[in-house]
């Protein structure tokens, strides 16, 4: 199976949501099972999170790109922002680190992304934007019955 | 090849399309509860905050329980 | 209140269901009941199967474009394809009136958009596509309690 989708919304928590349901429907398509489609759920809010708070610093009339591609049982998703952008993405990465602790952020997001879909792929450039490409297989449709 | 079978039965995860019926049924049986309760049609706010779930997945679940879609039925209905 | 989001997916009848649950999931924050969920996304179904059965003759290779923006309490719903186009749009408008009879369409669907939307306008150029835009204002939310 193949599709693809493309769609970018206004930098508004109220989107993170919506965000995450356009994404576990599309994702409806390859059959996942409940815990796959909360792993996926949970991985784009992580990501469409970050871009509006540390992208975007919560500049709503800024917006939010999301593409998802849909290749065998394989869904390939990309968010991306055109904000801030990350200076050093090792250190991003690394778990409990956050650059904005008086938001009382967990410094778990990226933890999260990687532990939940099968990849991730962070790239980014100062004052330019970031970009996260994530895939995750589904496994569970191949089952006999 | 039984215990495998039965292997496969036991760990097979609900599928989330089962789910989603699940939660929608649930959502229609609020809504019938509300409208009898204040004589007026809930919102799907109403419902998401009984049902402690996001607006958003109440409308995805909802879609999982519609009639195939038919073009012809909603004039006529 | 206000916002916005784009999207476009190829011109797969499996999308249909996917663009009526994205739109109503984007509606859902005027918080409408689930009637005027269903509303727009009969309407929305009829637009968006139009554009992959008549714009595109089925190319799913194609892609369908839909905007959504909400201001106060109006959520307005652009449908937009680069496809074949309509001659005569008055005609098309008519109910029971179809191009397609072979493939047992009702003829319906503006009909249906007319009568489940506040507000339906079709433009099209032969040869280079459709657009609709519907408007619809969400009275729900507006009660007292
Ligand atoms: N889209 C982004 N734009 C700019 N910086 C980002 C972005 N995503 C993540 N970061 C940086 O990476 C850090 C770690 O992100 P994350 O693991 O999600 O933790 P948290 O969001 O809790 O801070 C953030 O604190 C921020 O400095
Ligand atoms: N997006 C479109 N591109 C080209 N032609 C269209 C489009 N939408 C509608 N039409 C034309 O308008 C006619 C009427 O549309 P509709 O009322 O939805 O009825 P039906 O889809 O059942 O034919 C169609 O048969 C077709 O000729
Ligand atoms: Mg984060
Ligand atoms: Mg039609």
């Amino acid at each position: 199976m193949k599709n693809y989708m493309e769609i970018s919304f206004l930098a508004k928590s109220e989107n993170e949501a919506f965000a995450r349901v356009v994404v576990a429907s599309f994702a409806s398509q390859l059959d996942p099972t409940i815990d796959e489609i909360a792993d996926i759920k949970t991985a784009v809010s992580e990501a469409v999170t970050n871009s509006i708070i540390h992208g975007y610093d919560e500049d709503e009339s800024k917006l939010v790109y999301l593409k998802c591609e849909i290749e065998d049982n394989t869904i390939k998703i990309v968010i991306e922002d055109n904000g801030n952008g990350i200076e050093n993405i090792e250190m991003a990465k690394q778990p409990l680190y956050t650059s904005k602790p008086e938001l009382e952020r967990s410094g778990m997001g990226f933890t999260v992304m990687e532990t939940f879909m099968d990849e991730m792929i962070v790239s980014s450039i100062l004052g330019e934007g970031t970009k996260i490409v994530m895939k995750k297989t589904i496994k569970s449709n191949k089952r006999e019955e | 090849i039984g215990e495998i079978r039965r292997y496969l039965r036991d760990n097979n995860p609900i599928r989330v399309s089962r789910s989603l019926k699940d939660i929608a049924y649930k959502a229609l049986q609020i809504r019938e509860r509300l409208t009898r309760q204040n004589s007026k049609e809930p919102t799907i706010s109403d419902i998401a905050k009984e049902l402690d779930i996001d607006r958003e997945d109440i409308v995805l679940a909802l879609d999982a329980i519609q009639d195939p879609i038919s073009l012809f039925d909603p004039i006529y209905q």
